[in-house]
């Protein structure tokens, strides 16, 4: 028990609401006060994470009733994963804060309350364990980077945004649908709507061939997982998204957001639906499989820079996926790494095409080339970025790659060869990008005047560097922290 | 040997819904919801007579009433669109949306 | 018995009339008639108040409304009815004939049950204690409802917006 | 036991409102005397309402339970719903005085045990809803109230064929524990009531009023509209329909069972659906409100009980509350650019009036049923229960449904917040009995969102 | 003590490497920046000699720095050996490449961005060393894929450049191709194994092979694979000629000494398994060996002073794994280490003599230079002795000893032999031929061949070295800072070879170095073995037909006048020329058959199933839900009679359902 805690879960959102207050065109205040909100938030985080003692444990840090609220038990509580995913989300919102510290608009207010709106949001999902909290949370999520996107995005934002609102809201209705079944169950059974794992375990859902109750509650969740994720074929928001949003939008997006997919498979669907979950292992590995090469193939042949970066994440993301799925803990463990290595990589290519689209206004790769010779900070630091994407070992991108077809391999050999071309084919996508970018000779006059980033502009691309390759070479730093917790699923999922 | 009465009653409700469709101008179409109303009263009586339920008289005087309150208002509307638009065809009432 | 057949072909006939004539005029007298046809078969079965009732509200008041609305507005320019899309028509007759044939094959299942009569008195005594015990909440709503009504068709018909609407109209 | 009070309620109710029928022609200060009376008139009907509990006068009309609650929240919305209408205009205030007597006519509606009482408040509330509408000096007011006007005989002359089966099959006109001597003719009759329900809440074969109606009523008249005709007739026919439904021989309860849950069904797709292609705001919340129906009509087919009941009122106010609220907000966008097509009045009107849109904001997600709004709490609810009763594929398939809802509810948000408006708009001026409306509106949304079960009667 | 030397051996490169990076910006010039470079690769040169003297008296040295991830009882550690097999290695590394660091000052004295050159320099010598040490499968394949970054990085050092982007990207990918294999191996040996330490490997359970045989084979067949990616075997060796595109000090680094031998290192840690499969062993054997010829065919035919060189690295590089595939490890390892020298050293000469003729590749352009600059030739020629395997220097012996073991090879020893014998055959001609080109003939005897050969010129030049064209300048020797490493080298590559004499020549210190090795590496094994006199034999034949043909080529270039024998030779053989000339179209081959393809599946996966399946099915329940929803619209349900008709029906179908139920009851 934290006696602290709701005030500092609720710092983001107080945040969010003092930039209603904010003095409306002293930009510079505003900027200031969202980077002070940023590192309080992490401050906090990371606090919080001190605190936790035994990471293997779920910890409650707060439990009250709500008789009011369906009459449900809200248990705020942290273990190892949530806790790292926290801090990420807390260090990527400094990094946007820091990183799109150059953005002109007039609406900057509205700006920063969305942006802070959403990590709150990201935050309470984190940290609620009951099904209802989770839920709550993610859908009030989906708002922020809706009106993120429509708002701040580029030409096609207002399709991009319904896109990605509609295709990720149905999955979760599908969610409350399942929910509203299990809960209409457990009223049955303890007059009480309440949904925590005894309750769900208690209802003992059989599962017998598709049809039966467990199956469709499962893959109810695991497609409403799958879109938010996204796997395979339900991607088709991913790409329009990122290539619309604002910089600000895409970091999140792909930093925190696609990984609560996978948090919400480790947290609920694994534990509570064992007998589905290894009933239908393989066809979600091969998707999986499927989505590493699909991914790979065609970022190769996109022209677009953000396009590229936003089908190699739909590759990486189908690692992730058969890692989960995998039911071995070393793969689980290489994929929560993954997302962690995700989170660290993608956000850095992001911010180098936010550097370059303000610099040049364009996000084709035809436009460039030869960018080493007038930005060579920027190309070092982007090459980093990019060698930990492609999963260079004593990167960060290696590790979790490497445990995670390693983990598949002892489950089904096929998948984990079909995985193991990612290795092949992500430099191909990859270094394609970086030469058309960086190498090659400065072939458009409006490049040779570029001028190279800014201290500042470096800071958060030095940051991400650094941990991309501390963690490569020393992944015990972060595999510590949730080494027990997910033995712990593992052990509910097996 | 009243019985055909039924068939009577129904006749006359089942030409008043089909007079509702058929007619085209207002006027003609309040007269058949009238002509409704006649048939139905008199299936309510036919329905009682077996128990001889004095309540059906009752009801059959309430729908009267009503019947004429609703006809006096719809040719109030009547009144009131023709003043605006000239016209008593259904066809021209139609609401323009985009 | 003749009777029952004879005021039934009447009412029949008048019914037609009122949907198939083209005059609407001709079409509210064909009512008036259907009206006071249906009177007398009230008449025939022995509730003679409300065959009063009809002859007096309906035949009596109701008409002579439609014939001084049909006055005030001048249907010379109404005369000739429009034509009408005859799929619509068609689909229309099948359902009526269905809901006709339904009706009559339910009826014909327990005809016996209907036509087993037993009139208990129906004086008007009884029916008008019954009226003013029993039901005087109905009658009470009666009077709001036509209360009601009178505001209806005085807000409706009196409203200045309506009249600043026809000058509109009219300066067009 | 015959109980006197509540008629002396309701004579005192009408005589105050015959005075302000009076006053209404005063040459000076005429509407503002009559505005003033009928709101005295609705103030004290609530008042004397304070300390009931139930209501007896004959066996034709009790009031208890639910029902009384839900009186209260009615003749609370009464006074609410007159302030909504205001004093501007003598057509206002008028309408005001009919709205108290549609008031009446609900209240007697929801205490009728027998067909005749019932009949007799059912068109009062249907006539003055048609003068309403005809009364509410939008440009296609009149045509509105014409159709509405005939197709509501229409389905009056039907439900009479019902009441007529419904005498063949009971030999009675009471409305409690009336004997059914024959099965089919009760079937009949209560597939005729079905359908009225149908009609009366604009469920899909029966909802062709329903878009016409409420675009092109005024606020105030629509608020009429939704919080008596769909509240209480909503209410009284779900509970009563839950009643008979119990005397019916179970082979035919089967059928008419089916018949609710295809009809809910479908409502909910059309509306849905019909929505999403919608131009003008008004219109879409129209047909959503189809689609509400659809959700709500299943309730019918569950057996009759109390904490359902309240959670049926909740669910009818709540809604009720929040389509007024967007109405009222729509309006005001609509007034302040001139273009009478609702299509983009909302085009950046968040940039210039904050908390309108954002209020705005609110209700819609709470109609999308966005967690923490009181939208979340009803949907759930309602689908609760009907997982709990057994209506799996029912319910599922509603839900399906209700993601294509999302589509046009978040049409509103985009469109506050996109900016491909080139007319700038001025800040728009609320009045202050607007402002009451908001908040409690938003209060009332919040407050059930986030406590659901206080209201829901759940333990 | 060794421990630490051994954990500071890799550091002082990456010192290097990090200090020359950091200290870019402000402007080291070139000299400070080649000696700080130099100075960290000398320094655990010496680490290393003190280091391996221990390790040669009393076994290997370990350090185990930190754990990096544990799967069961399988540990990923940072750990490092130094072993016998990574002694020989890591002197390789750290002192040819100090020597070659020590050329390249002089070398680059006059390119830009010298800082950064010498940067890549150290990172790719401080991962090589990573590769070398590496206790287990991990800490390879973290200086594998470190070798494969740097490399990239070096060769393409010249990014502006299209085509050197290119090449480096064709080096990188393809190594990712072997990495591909490397990672699904080491895979399935720790699955097999439960352990990744080669230590444990070198003394396998021969129960656990015995049970897991297939999964065993695959995996070191996917080994093998890796191999062939590293050092440039069949189906993978098109990298190596177009990673000439670097500085060719890198040339010299990567595919002489250190890079391409990484994947006969690989083999031999493995080697005390992969003995265990003959089958395997035939396919490393049959793979050496058609590299080797190939290799040498395309090489007869290439104009490219580098290309040359770098073709008969490929050769080369065949004999080792050759060597490897008939289970001579310990032989093939010897090779490594001859070859290493005279290899590095022949890169150097290339590299003084392009540095000479002001960065001309074309064979053809030169000669004469034999007076111009004496100890380039005479070095020059020391090393083609050892690479054409003439007695006394160091690549007889190695070369021999591969031979006589592929004829001894169980079952396919024959047709291994003669592929070996003629690739040496081969090898002789063009290093022959190479040498009278540059050297011995006069450029006036070939000025008629500048024109056909003139568009060629262009392109291999760089556009900075265009303001001094090669016809109007006076050739001249090296400076001493490159030609000292020259006769250092020129010395080993004499010497090496006395390491490992053959039983024939003395018997009581015959096969040191083999011995040395085969401490670590599997023993050459199931060979008979071959009497005194017909090695001798063996070894004459082999030496005059060697003679023989570098005859030809010296007849064929010079005694007779050349052009046109050369000619008629061409127009007799033009197809055969055609073929070797443009490297059996192997480069194209694989652009048509992979590349292309995939690249369609790309285009076929955007243009058809994103647009058309992923988003076409969101676009399809859009377009239904709208479409339906305007089709309803459009029947105008406000239409009064409409409303009306709706109502009807809807009585209609009520009432006959429950009518149904009356009849069906």
């Amino acid at each position: 028990m934290d006696q602290l805690f709701l005030i500092k879960f609720l710092i983001p959102l107080f945040w969010a609401i003092s930039f209603m207050f904010a003095p409306k065109n002293n930009e510079r205040t505003i900027k200031l006060l969202a980077l002070i909100g940023s590192i309080v938030t992490l401050s906090y985080s990371v606090k919080m994470f001190m605190d936790l003692t035994d990471p293997a444990v779920l910890q409650t840090l707060l439990k009250f009733e709500m008789p009011l609220f369906f009459n449900i038990s809200y248990t705020f509580a942290m273990d190892g994963l949530s806790g790292l995913l926290l801090l990420l989300n807390a260090f990527l919102l400094l990094v946007v804060v820091v990183a799109t510290w150059d953005i002109k608009t007039e609406k900057l207010r509205l700006y920063y309350f969305l942006i802070f709106l959403l990590t709150w949001a990201v935050n309470g999902s984190l940290l609620s364990t009951s099904l209802y909290g989770f839920y709550i949370f993610w859908e009030v999520m989906l708002i922020p980077l809706f009106i993120l996107v429509g708002v701040f995005g580029g030409e096609n934002r207002r399709y991009a945004s319904f896109k990605f609102f509609m295709m990720t809201a149905a999955g979760s209705i599908l969610m409350l649908a399942s929910m509203c079944f299990m809960s209409a169950m457990a009223y049955k059974l303890n007059g009480s709507y309440d949904l925590n794992y005894e309750v769900i375990n208690s209802l003992n859902l059989k599962y017998d061939g598709f049809y039966s109750p467990q199956s469709l509650i499962f893959w109810s969740f695991t497609i409403a997982f799958f879109l938010k994720v996204p796997v395979f074929p339900f991607h088709s928001w991913l790409p329009d998204a990122h290539v619309e949003a604002p910089t600000a939008g895409s970091i999140i997006l792909a930093g925190i957001l696609l990984k609560l997919g996978i948090y919400g498979f480790l947290r609920f669907v694994i534990p509570l639906f064992p007998e589905a979950v290894s009933a239908n292992r393989d066809i979600v590995l091969y998707l999986g499989a499927t989505g590493v090469i699909y991914g790979a193939l065609t970022a190769w042949v996109q022209k677009d820079i953000k396009k590229l970066v936003a089908f190699s994440s739909i590759s990486h993301m189908g690692y992730i996926i058969m890692g989960v799925f995998s039911q071995n803990p070393f793969a689980v463990k290489g994929a929560v790494f993954q997302m962690i290595a995700h989170g660290i990589s993608t956000p850095g290519l992001f911010i180098g095409v936010h550097y370059l689209y303000t610099r040049r206004h364009t996000k084709k790769l035809d436009q460039f080339g030869g960018l080493a010779a007038v930005m060579p900070r920027f190309a070092v630091l982007f090459f980093i970025i990019t060698a930990g994407s492609m999963a260079v070992p004593m990167t960060c991108g290696f590790v979790g790659e490497f445990m995670i077809i390693m983990g598949t391999y002892q489950i089904n050999k096929v998948v984990a060869m079909l995985a193991a071309t990612g290795i092949i084919l992500s430099p191909i996508y990859l270094l394609k990008m970086y030469h058309l970018t960086a190498l090659g000779e400065l072939v458009h006059e409006e490049n040779k005047t570029l001028k190279d980033i800014s201290f500042l502009e470096a800071t958060p691309l030095i940051i991400l560097s650094v941990f991309t390759v501390v963690l490569g070479l020393y992944p015990k730093l972060v595999m510590g922290l949730f080494d027990g917790t997910i033995n712990f699923f593992v052990n509910k999922g097996l | 040997m009243s019985s055909i009465y039924y068939y009577l009653a129904g006749f006359l409700f089942t030409l008043g819904l089909l007079g509702t469709i058929y007619k085209k101008d207002l006027i003609s179409i309040l007269l058949c919801l009238e002509l409704m109303m006649g048939g139905i009263g008199l299936l309510v009586i036919l329905f009682s007579r077996s128990t001889g339920l004095l309540d059906s008289q009752l009801l059959v005087f309430f729908m009267i009433i009503v019947s004429a309150c609703e006809v006096a208002i719809g040719l109030s509307l009547i009144i009131a669109l023709y003043r605006k638009k000239q016209t008593i065809y259904t066809d021209d009432i139609k609401i323009i949306t985009e | 018995m003749t009777y029952d057949i004879l005021l039934t072909i009447l009412t029949v006939v008048f019914a037609l009339m009122v949907v198939f004539s083209k005059k609407t005029v001709v079409a509210a007298f064909a009512l008036l008639m259907t009206l006071l046809t249906i009177a007398m078969i009230y008449f025939q079965l022995g509730t003679i108040f409300l065959a009063a009732i009809q002859v007096l509200v309906n035949a009596g008041a109701i008409a002579i409304l439609f014939v001084f609305v049909m006055m005030l507005i001048n249907l010379e320019q109404f005369q000739n009815n429009r034509e009408r899309s005859k799929t619509k028509l068609v689909v229309t007759a099948f359902t009526i004939l269905i809901i006709l044939g339904v009706f009559s094959l339910i009826v014909n299942n327990n005809i016996e049950m209907l036509s087993a009569v037993n009139l208990t008195d129906n004086s008007m005594k009884t029916l008008f204690e019954k009226l003013f015990t029993t039901y005087y909440l109905p009658f009470e709503m009666a009077t709001v409802l036509l209360l009601s009504a009178l505001v209806a068709c005085i807000v409706i018909t009196g409203s200045e917006k309506g009249i600043k609407h026809d000058q509109e109209n009219l300066n067009e | 036991m015959e109980n006197f009070t509540f008629v002396q309620n309701v004579l005192i109710f009408l005589s105050i409102n015959a005075v302000s029928l009076l006053c209404l022609n005063l040459k000076k200060y005429g509407k503002y005397i009559s505005y003033a009376t009928t709101l005295i008139a609705a103030i004290v009907f609530f008042a004397s309402l304070f300390d009931a509990n139930s209501y007896g006068i004959s066996d034709l009309f009790t009031l208890e339970g639910n029902k009384i609650l839900l009186l209260k929240i009615v003749s609370v919305l009464n006074v609410f719903m007159i302030l909504v209408n205001g004093y501007y205009s003598l057509e206002k205030v008028k309408n005001s005085v009919l709205m108290s007597y549609m008031f009446l006519g609900g209240v007697f509606l929801l205490g009728a045990n027998d067909l005749m009482t019932f009949y007799v408040a059912l068109e009062t509330i249907a006539l003055v809803g048609y003068a309403l509408v005809a009364t509410s000096g939008l440009e296609n007011s009149r045509e509105a109230a014409v159709k509405y006007l005939i197709q509501g005989s229409v389905i009056s002359a039907i439900f009479l064929l019902g009441v007529a089966f419904y005498l063949g099959a009971t030999n009675s006109l009471t409305l409690v524990g009336a004997s059914v001597i024959n099965q089919e003719f009760y079937a009949i009759a209560l597939g005729i009531f079905i359908l009225t329900t149908c009609f009366k809440l604009g469920a899909f074969p029966f909802h062709a009023w329903i878009a016409d109606v409420y675009s092109n009523v005024s606020l105030g008249n629509l608020a009429a509209n939704f919080f008596i005709s769909k509240i209480i007739i909503g209410f009284k026919f779900i509970t009563l329909l839950q009643v008979l439904l119990l005397e019916c021989d179970p082979h035919f309860q089967d059928i008419l069972i089916r018949i609710i849950q295809v009809v809910a069904v479908m409502s909910a797709f059309y509306g849905n659906i019909m929505a999403l292609v919608q131009g003008q705001f008004k219109r879409i919340i129209a047909y959503s409100s189809v689609a509400h129906t659809g959700y709500m009509l299943m309730m019918v087919c569950l057996n009759p009980d109390d904490a359902y009941e309240t959670q049926l009122i909740c669910y009818l106010v709540i809604y009720s509350l929040t389509a007024t609220g967007i109405i009222l907000i729509l309006n005001q966008f609509a007034e302040l650019n001139k273009n009478q097509d609702g299509k983009n009045i909302l085009k950046g009107g968040f940039y210039k009036n904050k908390a309108l849109a954002s209020m705005l904001v609110v209700f819609v997600l709470s109609l999308a049923g966005i967690p923490l709004t009181s939208g979340f709490a009803m949907k759930y609810m309602l689908f609760t229960n009907y997982f709990k009763e057994g209506f799996t594929i029912e319910a599922t398939s509603i839900f399906i449904s209700s993601i294509i809802g999302l589509a046009y509810y978040i049409r509103f948000v985009s469109d506050l917040f996109s900016e491909e408006t080139n007319t700038v708009l001025p800040a728009i001026k609320t009045r202050f009995s607007e402002t009451l409306v908001h908040v409690i509106i938003l209060v009332s949304i919040f407050s059930v969102g986030i406590a659901p079960s206080l209201f829901l009667g759940l333990k | 003590m060794y421990e630490n030397y051994l954990a500071l051996i890799p550091l002082f490169p990456l010192l290097a490497f990090l200090l020359n990076s950091i200290l870019i910006k402000n402007k080291l010039n070139n000299v400070q920046a080649g000696a700080i470079t130099f100075v960290s690769l000398f320094v655990s040169f010496i680490l290393v000699i003190i280091t391996s003297m221990h390790v040669y008296n009393n076994g290997p040295v370990n350090v185990k720095l930190w754990e990096w991830m544990t799967y069961g009882n399988i540990k990923f550690n940072i750990h490092f050996v130094m072993d016998e097999l990574s002694v020989i290695l890591s002197l390789m590394v750290t002192g040819i490449g100090s020597a070659i660091a020590f050329f390249s000052i002089g070398y680059m004295d006059h390119e830009e961005k010298v800082g950064k050159f010498f940067a890549f320099f150290a990172l790719f010598a401080f991962s090589m060393l990573l590769l070398v040490h590496g206790e287990n499968f991990l800490v390879l394949f973290m200086g594998w894929e470190g070798v494969g970054l740097s490399s990239y990085l070096l060769i393409g050092f010249w990014y502006e450049h299209t085509k050197n982007g290119n090449a480096a990207k064709k080096a990188f990918i393809a190594n990712r191709v072997g990495d591909f294999g490397l990672v699904l191996g080491m895979i399935g040996f720790a699955l097999v194994f439960n352990t990744i330490s080669f230590s444990e490997l070198r003394t396998p359970d021969l129960a656990l092979i015995a049970a897991n045989k297939e999964m065993l084979i695959v995996s070191s067949l996917l080994l093998v694979l890796g191999a062939a990616g590293k050092s440039a075997q069949v189906p993978l060796f098109v990298w190596l000629p177009d990673a000439m595109m670097g500085p060719t000090p890198v040339s010299a680094l990567m595919h002489a000494a250190t890079m391409v031998t990484a994947g006969i290192f690989l083999l031999c840690r493995v080697s005390n398994v992969i003995v265990h499969f003959p089958v395997v062993l035939d396919v490393i054997a049959w793979m050496g060996a058609i590299t080797a010829l190939l290799a040498s065919l395309i090489a007869i035919t290439q104009t490219d002073i580098k290309k040359i060189l770098a073709y008969s690295t490929v050769s080369q590089l065949g004999y080792m794994i050759l060597a490897c595939g008939v289970g001579a490890f310990s032989t093939g390892l010897f090779h490594v280490f001859t070859h290493a020298f005279f290899k590095a050293l022949l890169f150097l000469c290339a590299a003084s003599v392009i540095y000479g003729c002001h960065h001309e590749q074309d064979i053809f352009k030169m000669g004469g230079l034999k007076k111009k600059m004496p100890i380039t030739f005479w070095t020059f020629t020391v090393g083609f002795l050892a690479i054409a395997g003439i007695p006394g220097f160091s690549g007889f012996f190695s070369k021999d000893e591969i031979l006589s073991m592929a004829l001894t090879n169980p079952g396919n020893g024959v047709w291994l032999y003669s592929v070996a014998l003629l690739t040496a055959l081969l090898t002789a001609f063009y290093m022959m031929r190479m040498l009278v080109l540059v050297f011995i003939v006069e450029p006036a005897h070939h000025e008629a061949h500048k024109d056909e050969k003139g568009h060629k010129k262009k392109h291999d030049k760089h556009d900075k070295h265009d303001d001094h064209a090669h016809e109007h300048h006076e050739v001249h020797e090296s400076p001493s800072v490159m030609t000292i490493p020259l006769i250092i080298l020129a010395f080993c590559s004499f010497a090496a070879g006395y390491l490992g004499l053959p039983h024939i020549m003395s018997h009581e210190n015959s096969r040191q170095f083999q011995g040395f090795i085969e401490k670590f590496v599997a023993k050459t094994a199931g060979h008979e073995h071959i009497t005194a006199q017909n090695e001798i034999i063996m070894m004459i034949v082999t030496t005059m037909l060697i003679l023989c043909s570098m005859g030809l080529a010296y007849y064929i270039y010079v005694v007779n006048d050349h052009n046109k024998m050369r000619d008629n030779l061409k127009s007799k053989f033009k197809t055969l020329w055609s073929i070797s000339s443009s490297k059996f179209k192997i480069d194209e081959f694989y652009e048509l058959v992979i590349i292309k393809p995939l690249y369609e599946i790309g285009h076929f996966l955007v243009d058809v199933v994103e647009t058309h399946i992923v988003n076409g099915v969101v676009k399809l329940v859009t377009r239904v839900t709208t479409a339906s929803g305007s089709f309803l619209d459009d029947t105008k349900p406000e239409r009064l009679e409409m409303g009306i008709l709706y109502i009807v029906i809807g009585l209609t179908i009520i009432i006959t359902a429950i009518f149904n139920a009356f009849i069906f009851r």
